[in-house]
């Protein structure tokens, strides 16, 4: 279980996180809404160490998040990147097969027959096995983001964190990957966290969405309840852009049909 | 003095010859096999010849151990024997009858120089700081015979080597310089100078020349064998590309007219 | 854990079948090896006795020793030197800089107008890496006399060679993805340049550029010895006659100026990062 | 207009775009469909010059795509990437400024304060005015592929072609942004090709849709003619990941759950 | 378009308040400005008369003259000089690339174990670069006698500062997303240098590391002087004699070799691309 506890986190003073404070349970489906810049990315790399809180708490099953354990909290916390971070000149294999890194001694940097074996069933169960020696920056932006599932995959955490683990895929293969992530919850138990942006996926796959908006929870329950004020709280008009304001239309320019 | 030679450098099963051309190293390299042979034979050992263009890595490299015998500038041995007082100086070259050489002041021929005291407000080109007579014998020229100190009354540059001195005159960068009376005739008898363009202005009294010094560590035997082969070196193809006519004996003392030099000078060798 | 597989050290595979991996890395590490292995024995075998000989550490502490302490009465004298010397190295980074950074450009793959210019310009930045410094600085004291001048123009020409090959090499491994960036908009060659090479050598040009500020500083010592000046003749000439303690204190000296350059580098860096 | 006739592209003998053939009509809002590694990315990318086909011609209002009239062509056709391409040490606005490199000379570098006000007005339109002397490496994804979708707009092209731009972007945020290039579509007469992975998008944003498989079109026609079978032709069940299959469980694997 | 915008030009601006920007930076353009006019007047007022004397191209003509034609009849001479060069470069570059390359991933902010131990290296970097290779194979020669072997050690050592320090600059230039790649599969930091910061800086490196091999080939001119032999040591002899034909023929001969660890570097790049 995942608790977190008046979790603050600032850029310079930028407030990009506001004491959020809720906890995850073990084998939970939790999905993560919020409009673009609302901290969801940010809230996932604290869960994983990657991002130091300003202020506030993070336990994972009563460990205590400092610089002592990180390693072992990470190897119990898988992270599915929403900009891939796979390393360009090294293969598909290689990527992959970092993700048991987090089971080996200080030095050690070979991986066994075995380990190899099971990156290999990772990399098919993502459709990749015919791009399996192939440096990942020759790979379209789909087939990235599946190098970064598989990783996280062959980890085989407690916890998976996914950021937008879908948001370049088509909808079979994000459909694909979902269940994936879905019985790895159901089967493995994994617990599953994962940023998204299709609503009717988080309500299809989520069991519990939180829903964040400027650093703050502005909803927190089943995936089920959530209705269309919940949405609107969530998204809100964030942008500037108002449709249908009635601006007048500035002459002679030559983007003017932005500006009415 | 804190000689530390190895209890098996008395009698090295292979003697360490260092040489430190104040001129044409090329040549020497060329050249040098005819002496090495020589030595191998009389000597009756195996001989290494080393061929350096630094004053530096010599007086070290022998300090230390690592040769056995050295061909110095006499103002590099005084160096060296200030700091290592096993270092013996036995032999100097002869040329034109005497184990001594000069050391010449040029001007160009168009600067107005005549004598060494017109070097007042002039440029001076000199080789090598730790140079004898390319630096330290021009320069007690000038100062004593011209009167003239440098910085005050005139401005001295350094340009690496006696060849350069010359050079360096011949196409006005210095109005003066410095060097080695038998460099630079051989430079003239070249063609590289032009005897119209420059001239020398002054001749040095006669200075030591260039000594042979061994280590005294060396065992007794292979010292005087060593001292013997050259004092009875006669042979042509060897002493050609010495540039000598032979090897005369020569003692440390002999050198005191370098150190009253330096002092006059007042380059402080008193390190340590 | 005992059986290594190999596809995961890190070797980069440039393509998928092992035997076009081979020949194709074959060859490098093949002469690789064989420079190695060859120059090793070489060296073992000239250097036996020096190696074996027993007083080598004593010898050297010994050498070490005569330099402690440092005589720092020499630092006096060394004002106008310090003052030559860097006049003498900016100078001659700025005029290295100047030529070598619109030419670097002509000398990447990236950014090259014609390969045979390209060619042409690597050429010359070898060719003038492979003059040393020593040998221009002849050529320019014979031409404009003694003084700071001829080092800096021979310290400026041979860092082109240097900070050119540098500058090519850090534009043809930037990001081709943000140049596409710029040509998507319609965007010519010198709007690449500006908009998206630029930014992203910015920061190892730099880094570079400062690199060799302080190259051109200590290089001195070589310029120095044929009448260019600067604090290098006073180490060269201090060296000579065995002076080893102001040889120290000079060295210190040129250690501050040389820990100054990099916290200036440092700063730069961070700044650029934040 | 532009028209693309037998358009091959080969990456090594890895062949991406099979004689593909179509033409785009002006003012038309075209979508592109397929799954990840179809080529969608490779067919744009054609379109604006940045990859050279193997065989094949496009013209653009009969125009003939090579190397001497390129510049030209990108003025007149603007890109926004999928993998936002931004350059990271630059600010948001003079990322944005980008966009109106197509008009000035071979030298100029410089921005009249004209461009520059409406620069900002196109990140008004995205909605980072807040973030305008952001560097974008400080920005979320959302925020990057905004930044993106702003200097194609300030380019005011022709055409603009967007390779899945709402990818990384919340459903609000989305939704905005398609109804923006639609608005430029029908408001200026823009051309719009779009890549994207939501048929709920395509459908409701796109005039025509365009079927990509293994770099080959298996569906080419009107949005609302898009029918279930067309979209299973489309995608396919391209994954190796097959559910239900009833392979046996590999015993004693920790990725078990993957490989049933 | 005569009114030219600011904020669109190549300055790089680190937060949105002007005043932030200009206090950052002031500081840094402010103390290089100084620099570079100081230097510029200091130059220009002791060089006039240099500058100004009429017969400049003429002197510089001659003396290129002289080295013409190149006096080919030396290249029979230099076989083993060119051996021994080359085994001394590239032994000295290894030593210095097996100390570097370690100690560089301590020097980087990015990968070192504590602040006081990355000041300490970079401090022990600059050590190594301040003391020049004169120096250093002076203090060799002392410890273990002449031949090449002092040439190796003065050369890789003072090598060490230079690697150093460039893999210390690449490393912290490296992807942070791709550190947290690796770091957040619960990898050690041993871990993140290999899988992520070494694929990452290996391009760069080799080209740090193919340079300095071949300026160490370069550099034997130098310690070529202290009877380290070499090529350098032929071609430092015919300098002092003044035997520019044979000069120009030398470092022809090096040349060669300069294009060919350039061609090395340039097969290995694009291998590591493609
Ligand atoms: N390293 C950083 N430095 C400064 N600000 C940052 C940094 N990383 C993120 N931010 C800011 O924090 C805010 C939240 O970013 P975050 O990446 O968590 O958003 P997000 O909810 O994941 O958005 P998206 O859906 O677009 O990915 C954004 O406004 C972003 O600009
Ligand atoms: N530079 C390249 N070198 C080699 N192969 C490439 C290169 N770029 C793309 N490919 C390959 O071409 C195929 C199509 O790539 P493309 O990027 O067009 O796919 P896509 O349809 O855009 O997929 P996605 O939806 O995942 O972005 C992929 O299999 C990819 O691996
Ligand atoms: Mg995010
Ligand atoms: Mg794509």
């Amino acid at each position: 279980m995942i608790k977190i506890k008046e979790l603050t986190k600032k850029f310079g003073d930028h407030l990009v996180l506001d004491k959020v404070e809720f906890s995850i349970q073990d084998r939970e489906f939790l999905v993560i809404l919020g409009s673009s810049g609302a901290g969801k990315s940010t809230l996932l790399r604290c869960l994983n160490g990657l991002v130091q809180p300003t202020s506030g708490q993070i336990t994972l099953n009563g460990m205590l998040y400092n610089k002592k354990n990180i390693r072992e909290i990470r190897r119990k916390v898988g992270f599915i990147f929403q900009q891939y971070q796979v390393i360009g000149n090294l293969s598909v294999l290689q990527n992959v097969l970092l993700g048991r890194l987090g089971t080996k001694s200080f030095w050690n940097i070979f991986f066994t027959k075995e380990e190899r074996v099971r990156a290999e069933e990772a990399i098919e169960m993502v459709g990749l096995v015919d791009k399996i020696y192939t440096r990942v920056d020759q790979l379209s932006g789909g087939q990235k983001q599946r190098v970064g599932i598989a990783r996280a995959v062959l980890q085989n955490p407690q916890v998976i964190l996914a950021d937008e683990p879908v948001a370049s895929l088509d909808p079979v293969t994000s459909e694909e990957i979902l269940s994936l992530l879905k019985r790895i919850n159901e089967e493995n138990g994994t617990t599953i966290v994962c940023n998204l942006h299709q609503l009717d996926y988080a309500k299809k796959y989520g069991e519990r969405i939180v829903g964040l908006r400027y650093g703050r929870i502005q909803y927190d329950g089943a995936a089920s309840d959530l209705g269309v004020s919940d949405v609107e709280r969530i998204y809100g008009n964030h942008l500037s852009m108002q449709p249908n304001t009635g601006k007048t239309v500035k002459p002679s320019s030559t983007i003017q049909v932005l500006t009415t | 003095g804190n000689s530390s030679s190895p209890a098996d450098a008395s009698k090295p099963d292979k003697l360490k010859v260092a040489l430190l051309p104040d001129e044409s190293p090329s040549t020497v390299i060329r050249d040098n096999e005819a002496l090495k042979n020589y030595l191998a034979k009389t000597l009756n050992m195996d001989v290494e010849l080393i061929v350096t263009t630094d004053y530096s890595s010599m007086i070290e490299a022998m300090r230390n151990g690592k040769i056995d015998i050295g061909y110095f500038g006499p103002l590099s041995y005084v160096l060296l024997k200030q700091k290592m007082d096993n270092a013996v100086a036995f032999a100097a070259k002869v040329e034109k009858g005497s184990p001594t050489y000069q050391a010449v002041v040029i001007a160009g021929t168009d600067t107005g120089v005549q004598n060494l005291a017109d070097i007042k407000g002039k440029t001076v080109a000199y080789g090598d700081v730790a140079s004898t007579s390319s630096h330290m014998i021009p320069k007690e020229m000038i100062f004593s015979k011209g009167k003239l100190e440098q910085g005050r009354d005139y401005e001295e540059q350094f340009v690496g080597s006696h060849d350069a001195v010359a050079m360096a005159v011949q196409n006005g960068n210095a109005q003066a310089g410095g060097l080695s009376k038998p460099i630079f005739e051989s430079l003239v008898q070249k063609g590289t100078i032009d005897a119209t363009k420059v001239k020398v202005i002054e001749e040095s009294q006669p200075y030591p020349n260039y000594p042979w010094v061994l280590n005294a560590d060396l065992d007794k035997d292979l010292q005087e064998s060593i001292k013997q082969a050259f004092y009875n070196l006669k042979d042509e193809s060897v002493l050609k590309p010495l540039k000598g006519e032979g090897y005369a004996p020569i003692e440390d003392k002999d050198y005191d007219v370098i150190r009253n030099m330096v002092k006059l000078l007042g380059v402080d060798l008193e390190a340590q | 854990m005992s059986q290594v597989n190999q596809e995961a050290t890190l070797l980069i595979k440039s393509s998928s079948s092992k035997r076009k991996f081979w020949s194709n890395w074959g060859v490098i590490l093949g002469s690789g090896l064989v420079l190695i292995v060859g120059s090793l024995l070489y060296t073992v075998i000239v250097s036996w006795e020096a190696l074996t000989s027993g007083n080598v550490l004593q010898s050297f502490l010994r050498i070490v020793g005569e330099m402690l302490p440092p005589d720092f009465t020499v630092i006096a004298t060394l004002g106008e030197p310090i003052l030559e010397t860097l006049a003498m190295s900016v100078m001659a980074t700025l005029i290295a800089v100047a030529i070598a950074f619109p030419l670097g450009f002509l000398a990447a793959e990236t950014t090259t107008i014609h390969p045979s210019v390209q060619y042409g310009i690597k050429g010359l930045f070898n060719a003038l890496r492979t003059i040393p410094e020593l040998v221009l600085a002849i050529i320019f004291v014979a031409s404009v006399g003694f003084g700071i001048l001829p080092g800096i123009l021979a310290l400026g020409l041979h860092s082109v060679g240097m900070l050119g090959k540098f500058y090519a090499e850090a534009i043809d491994k930037v990001d081709k993805g943000l140049i596409e960036a710029v040509e998507s908009c319609g965007g010519s060659r010198f709007h690449v340049i500006a908009f998206s090479v630029i930014p992203q050598i910015l920061s190892h040009s730099i880094d570079f550029s400062l690199y060799r500020w302080e190259y051109n500083f200590r290089a001195s010592t070589v310029v120095g010895m044929i009448g260019a000046g600067g604090i290098g003749f006073q180490l060269i000439a201090s060296l000579r006659i065995m002076q080893y303690q102001e040889v120290l204190a000079i060295l210190l000296a040129v250690f501050i100026m040389v820990q100054l350059v990099d916290a200036f580098g440092n700063t730069i860096r961070s700044k650029l990062i934040s």
